[in-house]
């Protein structure tokens, strides 16, 4: 094993912590798993190519334009697949399935709209994927910028929660009755939380399009990805998430150098089902305990 | 047979309605265990005329359709040439259209419904995996067909007896890269690269073999799948290994870019040789110009132009009417070097020399073609032998010509020393 | 038994002449399709799909585990047939029988996980798992051809003759049959009931000493058998095996199929598997459409009819064909019979002693004993919080015990999982009712026999004799259990129409139709009327006389009065008194824990 | 008596197929402490969660304020201002005692001046959550926590308190901080609507009692006159 792949790792690793973080935004305040959440990042990147090559925007304003409407799809999402699901019950696993649908309409219309080719999606001004050989270390600007990028969102993110809003969140993941007895509305969080979500699904997509390029394939591999992530660095918990987006995307690298690069999606498959019969609730214990 | 056609196809190639509601209410009466339907419906499909049915399988819907679909454009201009000019033997030609969506599980499907319609000759599918699960299913029908199809097996015709190979196969690639890479540019450390296809095995399968007839052992084979996000992996264990050149069986354009793309964040440029997909200039809007600088694919030399050979006139018609369709606008050479075109004129050959459209009799006529001047080359058949091309025609082109004003979309500029 | 039948013997027979009618119409279509058609093609190919969707019906809608790899299952199956007839000239049996134990053993494989992890994150699992094994089915190319796959897979051979079409179309939709069959028979019997238990509430399995990851492990090994059957057929039907067919993408479809046709319902995969896989045979324009018309179809069916198509059928036609209920008069009605005669219980002792539980940092039980001997009934009050449900718990084995001894006739029962304790004749009531709100009211009673019932799975999959009457016996012992309890005449409706305090009845039923020698209740009058009271105290004494250790929690102290010959007072843990009821109530201690300081000095002495 | 604040109006409650209050009527006028006692089951806590809008009557009104609450959402009734304290302390254990308290405030427009004069009043009220500001809800004691929990109610300044068995599973010590602080509450002038198991204790600071059985109320008055009623005996401790 040698440096370059501890490279690869990092940067794949920090995509699939956006991608956990992502999940987790979601997740706090209604306890929904997005099985579309692959496709949202996907749709990010997608719109984003759109927006920047086709339509010519600046990078900044290619990626506002991103945010927000994947941001708004995980709204639209929220809307008609969660929150008619949970007002039935709390406990109603129905959304496995209408976030699944979702999955799949967003997969197909994104086939139809786009074609399978994908497009190449410039890094912003500044940065460039050219290899810099650095003391014998091959990264480019890019690499290094994003694996920056993802460590000032993870810290952002939680300072989200930090707010009142975000504690109300919190409050909500821990205990819906609690929190609806003193006055805060799981209904407006919950679209809250999936606006936020989608639009940090899509800043991922975006991210990650100079790197893997916008295509349709970026959502199921992703989708999967960040799972791992998130359910090892227990659901929830975004510093888990981002420890546990390294260690998968390390061990992906690792497991592709020392074996074949095509057992990759196996060898994470290894590591997080053994992670998981050991511990359950992920390495860093579950977020909100409560005997009853 | 009570059920002859699934769909009768109007010339545009939609659906008619009442065809359509007809089909419905035959499985509607199926399922429901009633025996009203073939009495009632039995004997309209032959009423369509005179026309020959040619099977027309190719993706309408699926991943692979942009790329697939415009291959069918040379067999469609032969179809409609030949119509204009009076049909084979006096009979229009009709295409009967199958989407197999570019998937091999779909198509022992679409073999029935060619068997059920009466189908006796048929155009594609494409793609090795696809035309092998194809074949198993043609031979027992035993439908001619052509396919688009590299892998060598494909044009052994003891093995499928109805299939003719109007293109180069794997093995004829391989001979074409390992010669190149080994006697004209000296190199000895040769590495693959392979996409996890049929037809990639069997270029890797045929590289192996022509290296080894020129003593060489490949320094490393990579295998990806096509649909893999990354493929970074791959190309950097290429160079880890030491590869000096590489030979890459690289179908699909996604592919080629995700490659030559990190050979330009590695900062390294081997030369690389490769199978005709590479040429699409779809790569040129992905790939910036260095990083192609020094790849070339397999190409027919009737195609290619050099300072002193300029491509030929049929050539050059057929190019001019493809910059004409806007489907094939971005696939030209693939078109142009698809053997559906030269396929149905072969046919049409081969049934007026028959002077009959029965299965046998055509193949009989077929099988002692010699020297059919297509487009491609000067196709030529045995019983046994079912791959009409003559190495003599394979050549490696430059990619980076395609944007050369000289290519008119179809041709290439042939690389140095072929 | 109840004066009322419980259904019009016209409804009982009438699936049973819909399943014929449909096997009749299902076995007649090569009739009216020639031996090539491409109908018999597509005909045979759901067969094969509508195999897979029973087995996968019966892991995810009867036992709950959402599985999005089955895919997986019909690869091994294919594959296996596919490799072993092709390159080692195998029969078609012989290979089918490989692929089958094959995915059997992949289902092995795949229910441990299911046994730690909660539902969705299994399900995430699943889909990873198909995701990867898609990606090794390619990258294991030595042995399974990679991309291209297996091509020419033989027709199965019968005899020397090879089978056409039409023998292949009636081999499947025969196999298909027997599927269905199966899965009817077992759902049917006390592994369906162990199932929704295991899928609803799983505390009641427990307590009917079921054990969750054995039933887990059946629904497993039989779903992807019934898938391996489904890829053997797959592969001689397409002839043609590859990485395409068996995509994450197919697997969700599978889940998508059972959900549409109405997850736990006999009929479901079969109509999904008719509706998915033939509409788009249908419209065949409209195939590059098809996935996204799914997704919306499957995003509206789960929102205006989760229970599916079979779902939404059986709730229309159960909402014309419901009887008018009497008012809870009713009830009422019956407890005026006469009360009917039970053969003697030999009751178990339970003794505890020094019982000591903790919950992080708070002592839940502090030093508890507790001695109940046969026939006589121990009540344990105390104010909310202060361990008595807990207490149960450990008794149970639900809790492990930090400290303590705990015997049930003399058994000391440290270590034993919940469905051990149960074995050796503990039956226990819950809090709020644990019921099984799919099934009928006799059903429940039923499951509390699970671990009574000696059938093997095989005789109750084909019906045979000592099955049918096993099952005929506990069905009549249940109902007279439900006849002993008072609400024979409720015994076919589902546990959800029954009011909550009958429902407190069937749970007695069950425990005592476990053979409970020892009957722990927990609060059984809460939310009780006082005519169900009257009843309940009636059923309690009824039972204590017959020489069942009864173990009772109750805040209604005039019940407790009346049937308890000793009481325990928990307080914050702790025993605060024992002893007679008379005396314990006249405790100033007790009064204090029950009605605060002031009371003890003016209250009246009980 | 006074303006009805809250008045319950004939009202049926239940979970799904299963009735738990039948034509239930109860009014809480302005300023008073009411007292509802009754047997564990009863129906005490379902009517609270149905006032607080957890629950939605099947038949009846709930009209506070003037205005019906009926069908109102949780979080409207509490903009409302009226406050549900629940059972079991129900608080944000992975969170601050402040997180808590600024949780409390949650959807108002205070301004920093006043929600620190709230943050202020409640530590005059339970000093212990002054001291104890930084460390996790769940770390606190039984009774500090259900301190927290009424303090984080009346960060809103509530019309209506509801607090639903604030003394259960506390050490004697601490019912006796609890009832000093509901005492206090009321002399502030919060009207009160108090749930407790400590009948007497509850009868003792309470201006009017409702008596609850199965799901009906079977006596009411004032509070003196309940204390010494039949009534009381047969529902609570009826041996």
């Amino acid at each position: 094993m040698d440096i370059d792949t501890l490279v690869r790792g990092l940067v794949n690793g920090s995509l699939y912590a956006l991608v956990a973080v992502s999940f987790n935004i979601l997740y706090r305040p209604t306890n929904v798993f997005n099985f579309a959440q692959g496709e949202l990042v996907m749709l990010g990147a997608m719109v984003f190519a759109s927006a920047s090559t086709l339509m010519g925007l600046p990078w900044i304003g290619a990626l506002a334009v991103a945010l927000v409407a994947v941001g708004i799809l995980g709204l639209i999402e929220e809307r008609i697949a969660v929150a008619p699901v949970l007002a039935k019950s709390q406990h109603n696993t129905g959304w496995v399935i209408t976030t699944l649908a979702v999955s799949l309409i967003i997969s197909n219309l994104v086939g139809r709209v786009w074609g399978p080719d994908p497009i190449m999606v410039e890094p912003p001004p500044l940065l460039s994927t050219q290899t810099l050989d650095w003391t014998g270390i091959q990264i480019n600007s890019y690499q290094i910028a994003l694996i920056i990028v993802t460590f000032v969102m993870v810290l952002a993110i939680e300072r989200v929660y930090r707010t009142r809003h975000g504690k109300a969140v919190l409050a909500t993941a821990e205990d819906r009755e609690a929190a609806l007895l003193r006055g805060i509305d799981p209904a407006k969080l919950s679209r809250w939380s999936f606006f936020l979500g989608g639009a940090f699904a899509g800043l991922t997509g975006v991210l990650a399009a100079p790197i893997l390029y916008a295509s349709t394939a970026l959502g199921p591999s992703l989708l999967l990805k960040g799972f791992a992530a998130a359910a090892v660095g227990s659901i929830g918990n975004n510093r888990g998430a981002l420890i546990a987006g390294y260690l998968i995307g390390l061990t992906e690298a690792i497991g592709a150098s020392v074996l074949s690069p095509g057992y990759q999606e196996a060898v994470i498959f290894v590591l997080v089902l053994t992670l998981l019969l050991l511990k359950p609730h992920g390495l860093f214990g579950r977020p909100f305990t409560r005997t009853v | 047979m009570p059920f002859s056609a699934a769909f009768d196809l109007r010339g545009d190639g939609s659906i008619d309605r009442r065809s359509l509601l007809r089909t419905a209410a035959r499985l509607g009466a199926a399922a429901a265990g009633a025996s009203l339907a073939s009495p009632l419906f039995g004997g309209d499909a032959r009423a369509a005329g005179e026309a020959v049915k040619i099977g027309w399988v190719r993706p309408t819907t699926g991943r692979l359709v942009t790329s697939f679909a415009p291959l069918y454009l040379g067999g469609g201009i032969a179809v409609d040439e030949i119509n204009q000019a009076g049909g084979i033997l006096g009979r229009p030609i009709s295409k009967f259209e199958e989407d197999d969506e570019a998937s091999p599980a779909k198509e022992p499907a679409i073999v029935r419904k060619l068997h059920e319609a009466e189908v006796n000759f048929a155009v594609g599918p494409t793609g090795s995996s696809q035309s092998l699960a194809s074949l198993a299913a043609t031979t027992r029908a035993k439908i001619i067909q052509s396919t688009y199809a590299a892998a060598a097996e494909a044009g052994d015709g003891k093995r499928y007896p109805y299939h003719y190979q109007l293109m180069y196969n794997t093995d004829q690639q391989g001979q074409v890269c390992a010669n190149y890479m080994v006697k004209n540019l000296g190199i000895k450390k040769v590495g693959i690269l392979q996409e996890s296809t049929a037809f990639g095995e069997q270029a890797t399968t045929s590289t192996k073999a022509a290296l080894k007839a020129l003593g060489i052992d490949p320094v490393s084979v990579q295998v990806y799948p096509i649909t893999a996000p990354d493929l970074s992996a791959y190309v950097r264990n290429l160079q880890k290994e030491g590869a000096e050149g590489v030979i890459a069986w690289i179908a699909n354009v996604p592919n080629a870019a995700m490659i030559f793309n990190t050979m330009k964040t590695l900062k390294w440029f081997p030369p690389v040789t490769g199978h005709s997909g590479l040429f699409l200039p779809a790569l040129f809007e992905l790939v910036p110009p260095d990083a192609i600088k020094n790849v070339f694919a397999t190409y027919y030399r009737n195609f290619t132009w050099t300072d002193q050979q300029k491509p030929g006139e049929r050539q050059v018609a057929l190019a001019k009417k493809l910059l004409a369709i806007p489907e094939a606008k971005g696939y030209e050479v693939n078109v142009a070097s698809s053997p559906y075109y030269d396929f149905v004129y072969l046919l049409k050959a081969a049934v007026e020399q028959a002077k009959s459209f029965e299965v046998d009799k055509v193949k009989q006529a077929l099988d002692s073609t010699r020297n059919f001047p297509g487009l491609v080359g000067n196709l030529s058949f045995t019983p046994d032998n079912h791959c009409g091309i003559d190495i003599k025609d394979v050549v490696l082109a430059s990619v980076a010509s395609g944007q050369d004003p000289q290519a008119m979309g179809s041709f290439r500029e042939r690389a140095p020393g072929q | 038994m109840a004066s009322t039948a419980p259904s019009p013997t016209r409804m009982r027979y009438l699936p049973v002449v819909a399943q014929l009618a449909f096997a009749a119409a299902a076995l007649s279509v090569p009739f009216f399709l020639s031996g090539g058609s491409y109908l018999l093609y597509v005909a045979t190919q759901l067969g094969v799909y509508v195999v897979a969707a029973i087995g996968l019906n019966l892991l995810a809608g009867y036992v709950g585990q959402v599985s999005l790899g089955h895919a997986a299952f019909l690869a091994i199956g294919a594959y296996a047939t596919a490799l072993l007839t092709v390159d080692h000239q195998w029969s078609f049996w012989a290979a089918a029988v490989v692929g089958i134990v094959l995915s059997a053993g992949l289902g092995v494989l795949m229910a441990l996980p299911s046994f730690r992890l909660t539902t969705w994150y299994f399900a995430f699992i699943t889909l990873a798992f198909a995701l990867v094994f898609e990606k090794m089915i390619v990258e294991w190319r030595g042995l399974t051809k990679g991309f291209a796959g297996v091509i020419g897979v033989p027709p199965p051979q019968f005899f020397g003759f090879e089978l056409g079409q039409k023998a292949l179309y009636w081999l499947v939709a025969g196999t298909a049959i027997v599927c269905f069959l199966i899965v009817r028979n077992m759902v049917k019997s006390r592994f369906g009931r162990g199932f929704v238990a295991v899928r609803d509430t799983p505390a009641a399995a427990l307590a009917a000493g079921a054990s969750p990851q054995r039933l887990k492990m059946l629904g497993f090994i039989v779903a992807a058998a019934f898938a391996g059957i489904a890829g053997a057929f797959f592969a001689v039907q397409k002839t043609v095996v590859t990485p395409d067919d068996f995509t994450a993408d197919f697997s969700i479809f599978f889940l998508l199929t059972v959900v549409l046709g109405g997850l736990g319902t006999l009929w479901g995969p079969v109509f999904g598997a008719l509706v998915f896989f033939l509409i788009p045979e249908l419209l065949h324009g409209l195939e590059s459409w098809r996935m996204l018309v799914y997704g919306c179809i499957l995003l509206v069916l789960m929102l205006f009819a989760p229970q599916g198509l079979v779902g939404a059928l059986n709730a229309g036609v159960r909402r014309l064909t419901a009887r008018p209920r009497g008012a809870p008069g009713a009830a009422a009605a019956t407890s005026a019979a006469a009360p009917v005669a039970h053969p003697p219980i030999a009751g178990a002792a339970l003794a505890v002693e020094g019982l000591k539980k903790r919950f992080g940092g708070v002592a839940a039980l502090d030093d508890v004993a507790v001695r109940a001997g046969p026939g006589t009934c121990c009540a344990i009050v105390g104010p909310n919080g202060s361990g008595k449900t807990t207490l149960l718990n450990v008794v149970g084995g639900f809790y492990e015990r930090d400290e303590g001894t705990v015997q049930i006739d003399g058994r000391e029962t440290r270590g034993m999982s919940a469905q051990a304790v149960a074995g050796l004749g503990l039956g226990r009531t819950f809090q709020t009712p644990r019921l099984l709100n799919d099934l009928s009211i006799v059903d429940n009673v039923l499951l509390g026999a699970f671990t009574r019932e000696r059938a093997w799975l095989p005789e109750i999959v084909l019906r045979l004799p000592r099955a049918r009457r096993e099952a005929a016996a506990l069905r009549a012992e249940a109902l007279g259990y439900l006849d002993f309890v008072g609400i024979a005449d409720r015994a076919e409706d589902l546990a959800s129409e029954v009011p909550h305090g009958q429902q407190r009845l069937v749970e007695i039923a069950r425990a005592l139709m476990g053979g409970a020698r020892l009957l722990m209740l927990d609060e059984p009058a809460a939310g009780l009327s006082m005519v169900e009271l009257d009843k309940l105290e009636q059923l309690i004494s009824r039972i204590r006389d017959l020489g069942a250790t009864v173990v009772i929690v109750e805040h209604h102290l005039d019940l407790v009065a009346s049937i308890a010959s000793h009481v325990i007072v928990l307080d914050r843990g702790r025993v605060l008194a024992a002893g007679a009821p008379s005396e314990v109530f006249a405790d100033p201690a007790v009064q204090r824990a029950y009605m605060g300081e002031r009371a003890v000095q003016g209250a009246p002495a009980s | 008596m006074a303006d009805k604040l809250l008045s319950v109006e004939t009202v049926d409650v239940g979970y799904g197929h299963v009735g738990v209050i039948e034509n239930l009527s109860l009014a809480v006028p302005k300023g008073a402490v009411v007292a509802l006692v009754g047997r564990n089951g009863a129906g005490k806590s379902t009517l609270l969660r149905a006032v607080s809008g957890l629950l939605t009557p099947s038949k009846g009104r709930i009209v506070f304020d003037g205005r019906d609450i009926g069908r109102a959402k949780p979080h409207a009734i509490v903009d409302a201002g009226l406050l549900h304290v629940a059972e079991g302390r129900r608080l944000f254990r992975s969170q601050t005692v402040d997180d808590n308290l600024e949780l409390g405030a949650y959807g108002t427009s205070l301004s920093k001046a006043d929600f620190a004069g709230r943050v202020e009043r409640v530590h005059e009220l339970f000093p212990i959550l002054k001291e104890k500001r930084h460390d996790l809800a769940g770390a606190l004691s039984g009774g500090q926590q259900q301190m927290l929990a009424i303090a984080q109610a009346m960060m809103r300044d509530p019309k209506l308190l509801m607090l639903d068995e604030p003394s259960l599973g506390l050490s004697p010590l601490l019912v006796d901080q609890v009832f000093a602080a509901i005492l206090s509450l009321r002399g502030s002038g919060t009207t009160i609507l108090l749930v407790e198991q400590l009948v007497e204790r509850a009868l003792e600071i309470a201006d009017a009692a409702y008596v609850m059985q199965n799901g009906r109320v079977i006596a009411n008055g004032p509070a003196a006159e309940i204390a010494k009623s039949e009534a009381l005996k047969t529902a609570y401790m009826a041996v």
